[in-house]
Order: C-alpha cells, then structure tokens, then sequence
C-alpha cells in the first residue's frame, strides 16, 4: 500500500503561497504600525490594507464558482485569517467576505448582481448581521411614496464603522423577517472611542430613511444564517489563532530580551511555563479550527457542532494567550502605547461575537449528556 | 480565638455612622451615583466633614496633628466610610503622602524631619508621589541605577524613575537613588526627599490601557536636594524601601473586602438583568467566584485581625494580594462573558481607577464592567508582581531555596 | 477605647496548650510511622493512641456540661481534628465524638446513659450514620421474641471497621425512621483492603439479629440529624487542614532536599509555585474553617451554610495539597512505602463523605443566584 | 492540508477489521471483559494470529522477521486492535524489547547485533528491560552515577538503578551507565546490553500506590557483560539514550485517543447511572473535559499526521502528552466526585496498569474508577515529567532561555 493521505494536516504548496504572500503584504504594508496609526491619527491609513486584499481577490474565496468567485475554500479562508489576526488588520474583512457569501447564495437580481460583483472587485465594504443578531438594532423598515423599501435606525457595533457601505441584516418587512441590504451614509457613522477592540475602529451606524433592497436566500433566510453562521464562527476563530500566535510570539520575545536578577526573565519557569500553556492552547486550538474548516469543506453533519468547539477552543486560546504576554510585559504591557492591550482588546471583543461561553458550555452538555430535564 | 466584634468595638462604629448618616444627603448612593462634575466638591466637603471630627489623619498620632485612633478604631472608620461608598483617600497623592510618606517618617524620620513634613502633608502644601521602579528595575527593585552624589551640600540627581503614580500632581517625591556604585546592590541605596518644582525633574504622563494617565515617567537631569533631604540613612535607602513597601499594615484589609463584595452585589445584579442566572455553566460559575469571595474574606478578616491585635503580617500578606488581584481578574471575565455583544461598544462610563472595583453607586453597565475588567488586568503587576508573591510565600514561609 | 477583642484569630494560652500537648502525643505514639504500622501489620498498633485521646477525655469537648462534658466547644475540636488529619491518625476518633454528641442529645434511659458514660470514658468505639447516610446500608430492624428491637443486615465505610463497638444509625421501625444504637460483634467487621483511604481502615460491618435500642432525640430527630451533620462537616474540614498541612511540609522538605541539575528542585518556580498555591488554599480554607467553628459556637443562623463553604474549601485544599505533593516527589511519590499516597487517599476519602462537590456548589449557587427556575 | 482518509487506507482498515472479527469470538466485549485468569490464555490464541498474518512485529523491516508494515498500515492496524479491545503490548516486556530496543538497534546498532538480538525479541527468547533513572537521578538523566569499567574484555558495572518497568520478568536490560567520570556529564556515558540472570544482578520490585509492583529497582555489584554489548560507541551513550527516548514516534498516538475516546464514554455512561447529569456544575464539568479531549483528539491526529508523513515530531510530541495526562486527572477526579460515598469501599476490581485507561470491556464500577484515579496520577510523572515536558516546549519550540 502507498503512503498517505490520511489526516494530512500540512499545507500545500499553493496553500503556502497564499500565507507567504498575504503575511508579505501585511508586513509590507506596516502590519501592528498601520493599524496603530488608524487608530490613533487617521482611519485612512488602514487603506492601502483594503487595496491589497481587493487586488489579491481574496473575497472570490467565499464565493462558489458559478456565480464568479473560487469556490467557497475554509481551509484557504482559515490561513487568510489567521494572518488578519496576526496583524490586527484594522479592516472589516471578514464582515465584506460573509456579506458576499450571503449575496452569492441570494436570487439573482439587478441590485443583487451589482452588490456582489463591487463587492468581489473589493469596491464595497460591507456588515453583515445574517449569521449573529445586530447589536442594539433599532432598524424600522417602511416604503417611501413610491412603494421602495426605506430603513430607518441604525445598529451598533459595526467593524471599520466609518468606512461602511451598506449593511446586510435582517428585520421585520410586512410582518416578516427578511434579508436585507440597507445602503450607507458614511457621513452618519463614525467609530466610537470607548470601543472594546479600539483596532476595529467599531462603531454605530445610523440610516434615515435609507434605501434597501430585499434580497432573496435561495435555500431559505434560515438556511442561509446557518450557513453564515458557520463560517463567520470558523474565520473569527481562525482570527483568534492569529492573535494567540502574535500574543504569544510577543511574550516570548520580550521574556528572551528582559533581564531581572541577573537573568532574562524567560528562564523563570513562572514566565515560561505560563507562555507554554498558552502556546499548547493555540496548537490545540489550530488543530480543531482546521479539522472544523473542512467538516465545513466537506459539508459534514457535524459541522456546525465542530465550529462552536473549534471557537470555544481558539476564544480560550487568544484570551489566554493575550493576558499572558500582558502579564509578561508587565507595566510596560498596561501602557496605552503597547501592543499588548490591542491584542487583549481584539482577542475579547471577537469573543463576544458569537455567543457567550457558557451557552456553548451547555450546547456541548446537551450534545453528550441530553437535554438538561 | 474569639471570631466576634466586641461591645466598644460596636459602640463606636454605630457613633461613626451615626455621624456620616447625618452628613450625607437622604439619597445618597455612593460617589459613583454623583455626576462626575459634582464628585470635587463632594470631596472638598468631605475633607471638612473629616476635619471637624478629627478623622483626617486618623492613624497619625496626635502630636503630629493626627487623630491618633487606634488600629480597631481605624478599622471600623475605613470600614463605615466604605460602606458609605466614599473613597478613602481624597486626591491622588493622598496614599503617597497620608500613608507611605508619613508611617515612613514616623519609623526613619528624624523629629526635625517629622515636625517640617507633617504638617504639610496635612495641610495639602506638599503633595507626594514615589520614584521607585526604573525602566530597567521591575521587580528586580535593587538594581536601580538613578545616581546621587553629595556637590557642596546639595545631592545631584541624574536617571529616569516610572511608575510614579500622580507623579503630575506631586510638588515632593521620595526616590530611592544609587549613592554608592562600589558595594553589592542593595547596600549603595539612599532614599532622598526631593522637591520636584524646579528645572532638572520633568514629569511624563503614561497613558494606560484603560485610556487615563495615572502613572508618570520621571526624568532627573542634575536635579538637586538640600543634602539633609535623606530619609534613614545614606546608602542605608534599601532599609526604607523595604518599609514602604511593606506598609499594607492590614487597616485596609476589610474596606478593600467590602467593595469586592459590593461589586459582587453589583455581578449578580448584572446576571439577573441578563437574565443568565439559570444557565448551568452561569451558575457554576457564580458558586465558584463565590467560595473565592468567600476565601477572600477569610484571609482579609485575617489580615484585619493581625493587625488590630498588633501583630505584623509579613509575608502573610502576599496571599491576600494574590487571592483578590485573581479573583478580580476571574470576576471580571465572567462579567465580559456574561454582557455578550453589549461589550463591544460599551457605554461612555469608564471607571477610573486600576486599583479596585469600580466606585461605589456607579451605573451597573457594560462601560464600568469593560472598564473594570481592563483595570483588574494590572492588579497581578502592580505591588509586587504575582510572581513575586509567590516567590516571597515560597522562600519566606516555606523556607524553599530562591 | 480599648484595644480589641475584634475578630482576633489568635490562639487562647489553653488552645495552644492542647493543640500542643495532642501534637506531642501522636508524635511520642509514633505518628505516621504508627498509622503505617497499623495498616500494614497489626491493626492494634493504633491502640495506645486510642488510648492516649481517651486518657486526654477529647470526647467531652463535644458534650454538654449538663450530661457529664465539658460543652460543645468547636474550636477546640478543629485543633484536635487538624492534629489528628495531619498525623492520619487510624482510629475512629470523629465518629464516635459525634455518636456521643448524639447520644448527649437524647432522651436519657438507662441503655443510653451507660453507653454516653462509656464513650466519655473511651470504652468504646462508635460508627455515626446520622449527619450521613449509611453506606449501601441493608439494616432491617424486627422484633425478637422478647419484642426487644434487633437489626440485621450490615452497613459499608465504616472507619477502623475491626474495632468498632456499635453503631449509631437510622433505620426504619414500625414503618418511620428512628434513631438506633445497634451493638457490634466485632468478629463480624473486618478492614477490607481495597478501601480508597488505607489508613483508616474502613470495611463491612455485618449484623444477624444483633440488639438495637431505639433512641429518642430531645428536639426530634430531623434537628438532631441537622446538627451532627454540620458538626461533622465541620470536623472533617478541620481534619483536611490538618491532611493539607502535614502533605505541603512533606513536599516542601523534600523540595529543599532533592537536589537535581545542581540544584535544589524547591528552587524551580514550577515546584515552588505549586506548593505556594497549596499553601494559599490550605490558609484560606483554614480561616474559612474556623469562621465557620465560630458560626456553630454562637449559633449564627448562617452557620449550615459557612461549614459547607468551609468544607468545600478544605475539601479542595486538601486534595491540592496531597496532589501536589505527589508530583514535587516524582516517582518515590506514587510508592506504595511513601507517604504521599496515604495523604491522598486520606484527603479524597474524605472528599466523598459529606456530599459532592457538584451538588454543594448547587447549593451556593442557590443562596446566591436563588433557584433554578 | 488533507484531513480524511484516503480511500486505499479505508480498504486496508475494512481487511484488517475483518480478520479481527473473525479471529473474536461473537459475544467479545473487550479483554477487560474476560474473567483475569482466562487473560493469559486469550493472549496466546492472539499470538497466534497475529503470528499467522505477519503483524507480530509490524513495524520492523522484513529482513529482521518483522512485517515492513508502512508508517499509515501501523497507524490503522493499532486503531483497529485497540477498537476492538485488544492490548497493542502482549507482555510487560513488549515496549521494551519490540519497541524501544528494536527501534533502537536498527538506528545505533551493528549489522551483527541486529542479527543476533532482533530473532531473539521476536521468538520470546529475550525479554527487555531498560536501566534509565536512578535515585538521584530521575528528571536529571544526564547525572547517572552507575558506573561501567572494562577489564579483560569485559565491562565490570556497579550501581542502582529504579524505575525499571517488568524488570522482574526480564532477562536482558540496555543500561545508560558511566564510563568516563572525567568529562563533562553528558559526554562520560555509555548504553550497555547486559544479560541479567547473573549473580551480579538482583532485582527488587517496587510496590506502587496502586497496589500492584510494575516497577524495580535494580542493584549492580560488580555485573558483568561482554565488550562487545555496547549499543552506539562508548561514551556515546547519551545520543542512544536520546533516541530512545524520542522513540514516541506517533504511531500509538491514535490508537492512544481511542482508550480516552472510550474511556470517557464509560465516564458518561457512569454519569447516568448515578443519575447526575441535571446538576448544573456536572454539565458544566462534563462539557469542560469534553472540549479538553476534542483538543487531544486534535493534537492526536496532528501527531499521527506527523507519523504518517514521515515528519519528526520532536519537541512538539511534549504537548500530546501534557495534554493526556492532565486531562486524565481531571477527569478521574470527576469520576471521583460523582461516585461519591460509593468510591470510599470501591469493589474489588482494580485496573492494573498505570499507562492509560482501565481495560476494555472493564466493569464500569467503582473499583474501576478508584484504580484509574489512582493510576492517573502517575502520568504527569512518567515519560518527562510535567515540568521537564513544559522546559521542552518553552525551550525548543518558544526558544526561551534555560
């Protein structure tokens, strides 16, 4: 008998290329300095970021053939975020690549045709409340005289706030859900500095009477925010690996090049074996992060339970692995101007994202004890 | 043994809250519930609440226009003005001046010493803030390397000292200096006294994760003091430090203990508005920071106890620094985990400080629980590293070998 | 105002002198070395200790002044019972103090005078099945032809099994629970070698038609069981203390001693940190303990609630501190001729008397949260 | 990145699976089903089969009688015995002799030795032992004091060594022993092969926590053992002893996960029995150890991977088995609390082994869980300490310094 495959968990040369490439790219384009400075001068320094993920087509990777993307690809998707997270990329990616997911997996209509080809040409930043509920909606949706649908409100918590386009998210129209894309008024948004992750530049995003477009789900609304669902959860996972590496890549860096006592401060087994036990929750995280992209690729039944246990995973990893190298730095590590609270923030804002640990705790139960009677 | 408070004991805590009963307004919440705008002059009526019962200087002796109370005494004071929900120390330089600063002239100072900075302290002339850690002396606190020499009766100092909390309000500073660069590490130390209003000091606010500025860098480019400035002796400044920081005397132990179990009230609170409180991992959770609640009041009762009977808790007091610095930290994560996506774009309120919960009658929502959570993050670094703790319990009361 | 007394945890001159004086005893009588003796060769080589409690009148320490004690006096109990955890002493010391305690507590007849005058005079030895359950008890109490009560059948765990003289349970008579003295032929009862905790020699005590006499408790029988169970709660917490102690100074001397890599292993954070974690949790447990003794002394309405707070914690200590001391041993540790595995066993068996730690923290989590809708 | 099973993998597994059931008999539950004295009997019968379709030594090339099985027909071969209950080790010896010192010989061993040792493990003739740690020296191999002088072609040996797992049942032990006290410690030591049925050899079993004797310690007093009988060159016997002990190749790593797998399936099914799993902080806890063994199931596979793909694991081998042993112990605690008083006479069942999960087919008892619980505690010693693993991952892989 030949060799292999069986559970062959290295990359391919293509799958290489791509890390190589995008981890090139964000380096270039100032990694963790560019994020700093639009956070803290200017949002549009985050720009020339946009660009090169636009120019490298990475959106095409959520979107299936047919409809002019590549094919939805998780374990390609998984190592692009990875690399985000690494760099606290300051861009709402992901909410754009689930947008354009969900766009691709609606009827085909004018509206729907131009949305999904600007946002694969990178020319659209969007939100995306499909997969998760928005945060403090108060979106009221009513037709203006012409019969057109118009939302009013607005919601909270939107990434790069002051760069978005439009929102796709569902509400109540003629006493149903449905899907929804609502156009933005980028003058109306604007990120809040009192924001968890101050990388994201999050923010609220208001509309008044602002034009919207139902959109259709092939398979069903319900389907179709399962689906999202999945992915959204496996992509910010794989964002939290990024941050739990670069968390712990700081740590370890700073504990080599620390000296107290006569010694560098990671020769004390207090400090290394506090960034070990990090460093084993993000490889055992990266294990089920990856074997939940391709349940997810593969389309098995377990998916969505093999997500929320690849989440819970990586959400304990990067919090783990972001306290540790803040703890490690010490003072230096509680200052503003370090890195270290960036990842914290990052690495606890994506863990409210998608419901909270202790729910997930008692999914898990409920899947291997039975429902609590 | 004997576990109960006693007669006098509740005699004299019941005068004490009689007294801040009839001071404060009817719907009193705690200076949290103040608008922010109204908390100075909350304060500046406070002070003269203090003054008028002799409360401000409570644990001075009286000579030095203290009130000389005893420690059970100062336990119930701190104690009720907690529960009152009032901060016991009235500006930023209060710990530096009221505490470290004075209980250290009373064990060092000379009485030329005591009689000229005393007074002072109490009358807000001079405000105080420490010049300890160096950016290369962390926890390795001996290795500072800030020099001092004595030219024509004036010490010259020249180095860079962090960490100075309030240091931007301070017109003093004590700061432990290198005099002596020839002998092992922690016998060529000198704490000065060192007037910071002049042209060789410069002041650098440290802006921290939580978005204030508490903490400064201090810069000494030929910065002077009169030559008799020396706190103990010259290169005897180790001595000193060590005072300092062993100053948790235990007189804080239960206040500290009761704005954790107030902000306990305010996570369970925030649990029921969440409407968690039936959710299996929610509620193992809750029984879980509990016992620790629990365990913390055990050794800060402990600490208290210590330390009314007279008694010097030495190392003992590092288990009660790491039992609510972790605790804090746990408390916090579940309450971030609790608020969901609320804490993703928190409300405006944003508790100051990083040394405890947030204050007390303070709105119960995502900005002072994401707040409060950043701030417990510093908890484990600040007074001694939980590494350190842990190292000072191992060597000193396991006697296990450094 | 004068100085205290305001929560003073300090030791009383006549607390210190009986903690001091029990410790000398159990180290005269052999200590450890006693307690090894006895499980591995001759059971009765734990008689000279039984024998020197009794001489020191302990028992009366949980008697009324009234029926011949000296009071219930808690805190001096949980001195006692820490000596006695931290030297594993092989004798059923705490069951028969709470036999007696329940004895004391009952209507006086001739039957139980004498048997209350012979456990305050250390003449015999006693199982207590009140505050707990009986384990895999198969008791049935009939009727001889004399109509006086007899039980067969026989219950499980009971301590020191070999030498005990009656057992003290509740059991079905005419059709609602009683309280029960059953007399023991100590033929009867033997250690059985699996038992998780050696040291205490727990076994099978087996009944045929044996005498019972039916007890009737002052203040009814549900108090009575109320009040045993908080007491020997209580009791055993103290014991843990004791088990958490004796396990943190084995694991400390030897981390002081053992030397590898040229240097004292005790100097490793790794080993250093594990013991000061046992050491913090055995110290809070303690205060949480003797709080709790205090609450029982006083008759403090929370006192149900603080012992279980306080056996919890100790329960946890205690299972730290063995644990944990096994591992800084390394393989000597897990030796059948080391210590370190008569301290676990000691502190996990009792870990499972008084209920799980899964079901208290239910409890707790009622208290505060209220109840489980 | 291809994370199923390729479709000629399958084929082979449903080939292998087939004979198994054959071979079993219909009613087979597992071997820790069969009554202990029928044990033995079973293992001879499967001896036989195993012998019969050439997997009696699968992994050894066939020009030493093994089956050249490739690294992926190990790796299902092993999943398939071990899902169907069957021990991969048929004596205590086995680990030793078929791995360790095979594996070993075909590395650092002479064409002659192969020749002449290799026959001999397979007939049964020689049974292995190792002679490793000392007492004085366990985490610290590099400091073995037993020492090893050559006089007349013959190495002369004395000193003790402990930990030998089935040296009573041995006749033949490879000894990690001193032979130049001059050098540096790393570089004076030597791997000798040494018969042990000889005066100079007596062996002392160790009784463990468990009850049951496993391991020995052994006593040298002037042994004896050819020149020739050294594995690797002399005072090279720190590279053999490296090997061997970096001989946790991967292919056990998944049939290793399917013990847990099973293991906490019986856990579950103990849960329910003693009608716990309402109880909030049971679902809680179980849900926990559920997501800890998810994660080992990744790193399982990923070192299976490894193994497959002909990579070295190296450092990375020290997370698997961290994250085993210590999810073992939690585990079995677990099991411990909702036993409750049940566990305290537990039945008479006691699992025998310290490496892993009781036996298949065991009864899900007390007893059971007891001995598990006990034998658990043992894993974050054997094999590299959990310290000296974590020393591994932060110094290897993170490049912290020692």
């Amino acid at each position: 008998m030949k060799k292999g495959p069986l559970v062959d968990f290295s990359l391919s040369v293509e799958q290489q290329d791509l890390a190589r490439t995008l981890e090139a790219m964000l380096t270039r384009l100032g990694g963790l300095d560019a994020c700093r400075t639009a956070v803290e001068e200017d949002p549009s320094a985050a720009e020339p970021l946009w660009n090169g993920l636009a120019e490298m087509g990475l959106i095409s990777l959520a979107v299936d053939e047919s409809v002019g993307g590549a094919g939805l690809l998780p374990i390609e998707l998984c190592l692009v975020h990875e690399a985000l997270g690494r760099h606290l990329a300051p861009v709402p990616f992901l909410p754009t690549l689930l947008a354009a997911r969900a766009l691709s997996r609606c009827r085909p209509d004018a509206v729907r045709d131009e949305l999904l080809g600007q946002v694969l040409d990178g020319g659209l930043r969007l939100a995306e409340f499909v997969g998760t509920d928005a945060v403090s909606s108060t979106v009221e949706v009513g037709r203006d005289v012409d019969g057109r649908l118009v939302a009013s409100g607005g919601v909270d918590a939107v990434w790069s706030a002051a760069t978005i386009d439009g929102v796709l998210l569902v509400a109540d129209v003629d006493g149903g859900p449905r899907l929804l894309h609502v156009a933005v008024d980028r003058e109306r948004s604007r990120p809040q500095p009192q924001a968890l992750d101050v990388s994201r530049l999050a923010g609220r995003v208001e509309f008044d009477a602002a034009p919207a477009h139902e959109l259709v789900p092939e398979d069903g609304l319900a389907s179709l925010r399962e689906e999202l669902r999945s992915l959204g959860r496996l992509l910010l996972a794989a964002e939290q690996l990024g941050v739990a590496s670069a968390s712990i890549d700081s740590g370890a860096q700073w504990a080599r090049e620390r000296h107290q006592f006569g010694r560098p401060i990671g020769s004390f087994q207090a400090i290394k074996h506090r960034l070990v036990n990090a460093y084993n929750d993000m490889t055992s995280a990266w294990t089920l992060v990856y074997l939940a992209a391709w349940s997810l690729a593969t389309g098995a039944r377990s998916t969505a339970d093999d997500v929320e246990e690849a989440l819970v995973a990586a959400n304990d990893a990067a919090m783990n692995a972001a306290g540790s190298a803040l703890q490690v730095h010490g003072g230096i590590g509680f200052t503003w101007e370090h890195r270290s609270h960036l990842y914290l923030r990052r690495a606890r804002a994506n863990s409210q994202v998608h419901g909270r640990r202790s729910a997930h705790l008692e999914h898990i139960a409920t899947r291997v004890l039975g429902q609590e009677s | 043994m004997d576990l109960n408070f006693g007669t006098d004991a509740e005699q004299y805590r019941a005068e004490i809250r009689r007294k801040v009963e009839e001071f404060l307004p009817d719907d009193w919440r705690g200076i949290g519930a103040l608008p922010p705008d109204e908390r100075t002059a909350f304060i500046d009526r406070w002070r003269g609440f203090l003054i008028e019962n002799n409360l401000i200087a409570m644990h001075w002796p009286r000579e030095y226009g203290g009130a000389g109370l005893s420690a059970l005494e100062q336990t119930i004071v701190n104690e009720e003005f907690t529960r009152a929900g009032i901060p016991l120390l009235l500006t930023d330089n209060d710990a530096s001046g009221f505490q470290l600063m004075a209980n250290t002239l009373l064990v060092h100072g000379t009485q030329e010493q005591r009689r000229y900075f005393m007074p002072r302290i109490l009358s807000g002339e001079h405000l105080w803030c420490q010049g300890f850690s160096e950016p290369g002396s962390g926890s390795d606190l001996a290795s500072v390397s800030t020099s001092a020499r004595l030219e024509n009766g004036e010490w010259i100092i020249n180095g860079q000292k962090i960490w100075t909390s309030a240091g931007h309000l301070a017109n003093w500073m004590f700061v432990l200096v290198r005099t002596n660069p020839d002998v092992p590490k922690h016998r060529g130390l000198t704490m000065l006294l060192l007037p910071m209003d002049q042209p060789g000091v410069t002041v650098r606010p440290i802006r921290q994760i939580n978005g204030n500025a508490e903490f400064n860098e201090v810069f000494f480019d030929d910065a002077r003091t009169a030559e008799e400035n020396v706190l103990g002796e010259v290169d005897g400044g180790w001595a000193v430090a060590m005072t300092i920081l062993g100053l948790e005397r235990g007189e804080n132990a239960t206040s500290m203990l009761l704005r954790f179990e107030a902000e306990f009230e305010r996570f369970v609170e925030l649990v029921k508005r969440l409407g968690r409180q039936d959710e299996p991992a929610v509620r193992t959770g809750v029984a879980e920071m509990y016992l620790k609640l629990r365990k913390l009041r055990g050794l800060s009762l402990r600490a208290m106890s210590a330390f009314v009977n007279g008694e010097d808790l030495g190392p003992d007091a590092a288990p009660v620094k790491l039992a609510w610095s972790e605790y804090w930290q746990d408390l916090t994560d579940l309450a971030m985990d609790g608020l969901g996506p609320e804490a993703i774009l928190p409300t405006e309120h944003r508790p100051r400080g990083a040394d405890g919960p947030d204050l007390p009658g303070a709105p119960n929502d995502s900005g002072s629980w994401v707040g409060t959570w950043l701030n417990s993050r510093a908890a484990t670094i600040y007074s001694g590293t939980s590494e350190i703790q842990r190292n000072i319990i191992g060597e000193r009361i396991l006697k296990l070998p450094k």
